[in-house]
């Protein structure tokens, strides 16, 4: 773990508001757990003071490329948004801990995202499908500008893209399509808490959901970052950074 | 050669740089970027007699040049502190400062004479200043009877040298700074987190899980340089400096105010290496500005010397 | 059709937004750059009695985020106020805040009175809170007992609205802002500058001809909302609030933490055309988070009300 | 007066830590006047909080340039420094009084610059050389890497370049050099406080100095950059952004 300067290959916007950032950078040979994420200096001539967390939404660790999936929303991303091909962003990571587990055997794949949360899922997919894990895959976003990899992700596996004014594919919530699951499957989600929690309760124990919450360091050391644990053991809370972001669902009180 | 070593009661330090609790847990994860014998000095994390689970979240806020903090001293208490993570810094061979909280000075008391044992141990910095607890701690920074009563409590507990770490939040500074002098303090640790808010637009609420936090960053700088150059005036005990710091500049400018080491919080966030990075600029700076020893900057921007530039040109 | 009128005590107001003492001189500099009439209300600079030389230059510096200022006052005395500074304001039409400054409190009834009788004039500031004066003013600013007998002192003096500005180099602003309330002011304008110090590495002595200034620009913003929050709870006057306010959305944050009208001050050193930059942006940004009224925005984030955007969604 | 947006058209470095800085703006139609300065918004994605004062070198209102000459030193600086061709810089200004006042009848103009106060002399003797104004011009610098305009300025008038090291032109201070003068000269001097006593000791009346202090509005509305007045009527100060930052060497206690 370390901090380290990439490269931007490719920057370009994929959605409304949706950035695409390929880096490439030594240490995305070590990007290889799927549901990491990286601490981003935000470039420029005067950098915002904290980093900005961003999921590793791609990784070709042989290649020494990464992928970064943003929505340029605050005062950081809008600045990040800014960088052109051939500068320099500095990345702190990769941080975390991912989707470590894998589907029980025969077992189906359910990635389910909701809006930013749908990048990590992308990684993972590639990985699932590269291993012969069957995937069922569940988009989520507001309305139709606001999609985007859905082409990506249809080509890794069975994809179903919901918006909430149905302007694109079914009409609703992410949530509603996986209410009818029960079965061999292992859920994976990232998106926003009543999604999350949705998921939750839909699936008990099998289900590994990836949080966010504001952070400072990224690495562990001042408990910005914390969820309430359901185990509670020495401490009533867990970090999302160092312990996290991907947790057993069973972990977490949410 | 540029003379880096400082002394500071219980604390040798062979550079004035040192941790800022609460910004460095008890500095495992950032041993896993440097070696941690390059610090000066590590203050570890505010520990109490009892765990605390904290505020909830959100606990953290981005502010111009700052952040908002309200943590609220989430720790698991003194005894798996002292079997979980004090034992981790036994390898390294550097003072060690421990940060104690409380609600009421015997909590305080309590804590110094469990810990007092623990060879880790270098030091205590008493916290009376955090922002982000409802009761205790913040009463005792801000009237100086009861700090004086706490810092003369606890020195009669344990033979280790006492730091007490003031809140920046109060009319008079240096009238709290002379009480915990009078009350035995062997050093002053200034300031703590100044008392902020900010608010989400969005949902029209605060934005911390609590509320209020405690801002920290460059933005409190030159309140932090007011407040030990006025309190290095006042009392004759060397003073920890911190607010702010992320350069070897804003090292020396401390020093100059009035500190006699300094502690960097925020800036480690930024930059996981920034503490190292602070040690190596220091001495090329203090050379271009004319100075051969971290020692002789404690104060100088009010004691009358002339700095070694002036003298040169 | 977003209504940006707001009413304070003696001050009927277009818009929320004016400027802040000391940063806009009489107007007549900005008047420059635009017509002053786009201001919901202008407050001018210090006046008081006798002239005021103010403080020996360097009286600047800039720090992360914020600066330091150390004017010390400089004013030409009321006499030559009334003489040649107020009457340029005769051309305009909207509220005239008059910030007050003295020694003791004589100094201010003895304004107050003088300057009373002043078509231009919409109310009073009384300055009770400038860190840049060795004497007088800050210990009004931090003795609830000493701000309490002032204002009534003041009140007695004249019959346009009094607002006192309170200080926040304090241990507790409510507490002198209940003072003031219960001294009879008609409304709060806060902060003035946080109390610090910049020092030049160069001749190691403090950079300010003064050697301490305050703090203003966003750096302090955090503070100054987390003390209006504090105060508009503690009180029933309205607050002007002020504190490193640059943009629309920051009227909003101070507006949502309490304040009832906002000013702006160091952000016109940067840009001239700040306040009605701010002016003109606030309506479409008012819209966007679903606000209709400029009145409703106040202290909406600790009256439990809730946000419109949280009803729509 | 106002806030405008100028366009780079060259920027590069002249001497050590010395760039030359050349805009392009419509409002530069207004910059008649050698002495005067503007307030400079420092370019990038996080400017600091205050604009940066620097005086007009050079400008040629009809072809709508100016010329800025200033040195890196500090955070602002520095990171105007970076500001390439094409970019934008918002100047607040022209402001301030400049050099108003030609010499008498048949009398000569002394230049006197000193350092980074040198820029604005430029301006002012390329003036006076068109108008057919005798011109003796001194100019010192710490070093032989810090001189820069000596050729442009000889061209203009006779020049005399001092080093305080003797590395270039004549050892010792450009006010060595004015001593011996005295007769019909008018002088006009920018750079370092005792450069300028020396100057006024100098001169008596015959003299107007160009002085510096640290700024805010630069406008004359937050009382920031004062001088001891010598007249002292209504107020002990002048303000040097807008009564000067040229004054009768009488006007003013430096
Ligand atoms: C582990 C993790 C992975 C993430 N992955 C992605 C991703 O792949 N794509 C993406 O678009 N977003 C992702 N986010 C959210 C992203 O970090 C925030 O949207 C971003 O930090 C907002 O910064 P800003 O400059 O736009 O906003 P600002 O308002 O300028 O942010 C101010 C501060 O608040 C923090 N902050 C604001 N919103 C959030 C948030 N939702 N979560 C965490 N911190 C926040 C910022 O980090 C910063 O410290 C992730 C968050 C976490 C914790
Ligand atoms: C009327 C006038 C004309 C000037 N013309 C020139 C010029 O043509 N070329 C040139 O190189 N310099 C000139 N200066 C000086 C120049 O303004 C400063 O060198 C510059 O502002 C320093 O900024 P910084 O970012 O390098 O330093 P920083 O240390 O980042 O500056 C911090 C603050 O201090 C102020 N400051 C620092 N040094 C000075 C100074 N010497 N004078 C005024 N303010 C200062 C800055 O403006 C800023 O507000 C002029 C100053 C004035 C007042
Ligand atoms: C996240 C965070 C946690 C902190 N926790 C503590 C703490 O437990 N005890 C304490 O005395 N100070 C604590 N502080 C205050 C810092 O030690 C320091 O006094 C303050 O942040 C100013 O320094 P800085 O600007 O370098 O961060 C904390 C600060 C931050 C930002
Ligand atoms: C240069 C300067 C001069 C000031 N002079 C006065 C003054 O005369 N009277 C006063 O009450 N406040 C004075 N203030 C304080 C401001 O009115 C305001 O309270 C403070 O600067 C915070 O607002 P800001 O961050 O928008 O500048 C002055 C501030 C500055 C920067
Ligand atoms: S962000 Fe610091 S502990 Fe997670
Ligand atoms: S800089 Fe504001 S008065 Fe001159």
């Amino acid at each position: 773990m370390k901090t380290a300067d990439f490269k931007v290959i490719s920057h370009r916007q994929i959605a409304d508001h949706i950035f695409q950032l390929i880096l490439t950078g030594e240490e995305a040979a070590n990007m290889t757990e799927p549901g990491q994420f990286v601490h981003v200096q935000i470039p420029g001539k005067t950098a915002p003071l904290l980093r900005r967390p961003l999921s590793i939404a791609d990784a070709e660790p042989a290649a020494k490329q990464c992928t970064l999936i943003y929505r340029a929303e605050g005062p950081g991303t809008k600045q990040l948004a800014a960088a052109g091909e051939g500068d320099v962003v500095n990345l702190l990571g990769p941080l975390g801990n991912g989707f470590t587990s894998a589907p029980e055997q025969d077992g189906k794949a359910v990635l389910i995202g909701g809006g930013i949360g749908v990048p990590p899922l992308y990684y993972l997919a590639k990985r699932f499908a590269a291993s012969g894990i069957a995937l069922d895959i569940y988009l989520g976003f507001r309305t139709k500008g606001d999609v985007f990899l859905q082409k990506a992700f249809a080509d890794l596996g069975q994809t179903t893209i919901t918006t909430e004014d149905g302007s694109f594919g079914e009409k609703g919530y992410v949530t509603d399509q996986i209410k009818a699951l029960r079965g061999n499957e292992t859920f994976y989600a990232c998106g926003p808490r009543p999604m999350l929690r949705a998921v939750q309760e839909a699936a008990e124990s099998k289900a590994y959901l990836s949080l966010e919450e504001r952070m400072a360091c990224g690495v562990g050391a001042c408990l910005s970052c914390v969820c309430e644990s359901a185990r509670s053991v020495n401490s009533p809370y867990v970090k999302i950074c160092s312990d996290g972001p991907v947790f057993n669902s069973a972990e977490v009180k949410i | 050669m540029t003379d880096l070593t400082v002394n500071l009661p219980g604390m040798a330090m062979d550079n004035p740089v040192m941790t800022a609790s609460g910004c460095f847990g008890f500095g495992k994860e950032y041993s896993q970027f440097y070696d941690l014998n390059t610090l000066g000095a590590i203050t570890v994390k505010a520990v109490t007699a009892e765990p605390r689970s904290g505020n909830p979240p959100p606990r953290t806020a981005e502010t111009n040049s700052g952040m908002l903090n309200a943590i609220g001293l989430q720790n698991p208490g003194m005894n798996t502190t002292v079997a979980a993570d004090l034992p981790f810094l036994e390898d390294y061979d550097l003072p060690v400062l421990v940060n104690v909280a409380g609600n009421q000075q015997d909590d305080y008391v309590n804590v110094v004479d469990h810990l007092s044992r623990q060879a880790q141990l270098s030091a205590f910095e008493l916290n009376i200043s955090c922002p982000n607890v409802s009761c205790g701690g913040l009463q005792f920074g801000s009237d100086p009877e009861s700090a004086y009563k706490l810092t003369k409590a606890v020195k009669n507990t344990t033979e280790h040298p006492i730091y007490v770490k003031l809140s920046p939040n109060v009319t008079d500074i240096t009238e709290i700074a002379r009480a915990v002098e009078e009350g035995g303090a062997d050093g002053i640790s200034m300031i703590n987190t100044v008392l902020g808010m900010k608010i989400d637009l969005q949902s029209s609420r605060p934005l911390l899980g609590n509320e209020r936090g405690g801002l920290s960053g460059p933005a409190i700088k030159p309140i932090a340089v007011r407040m030990i150059y006025d309190v290095s005036q006042a009392v004759s005990i060397p003073i920890i400096g911190m607010g702010g710091v992320a350069s070897a500049d804003d090292v020396i400018e401390l020093m100059l105010a009035g500190a006699s080491a300094v502690a960097v919080g925020t800036a480690n966030f930024a930059d996981p290496y920034a503490c190292p990075r602070i040690i190596g600029d220091l001495p090329a700076r203090m050379h271009e500005l004319g100075w051969k020893s971290a020692q002789e900057l404690t104060g100088r921007s009010w004691n009358h010397c002339k700095s070694p530039l002036s003298t040169l040109r």
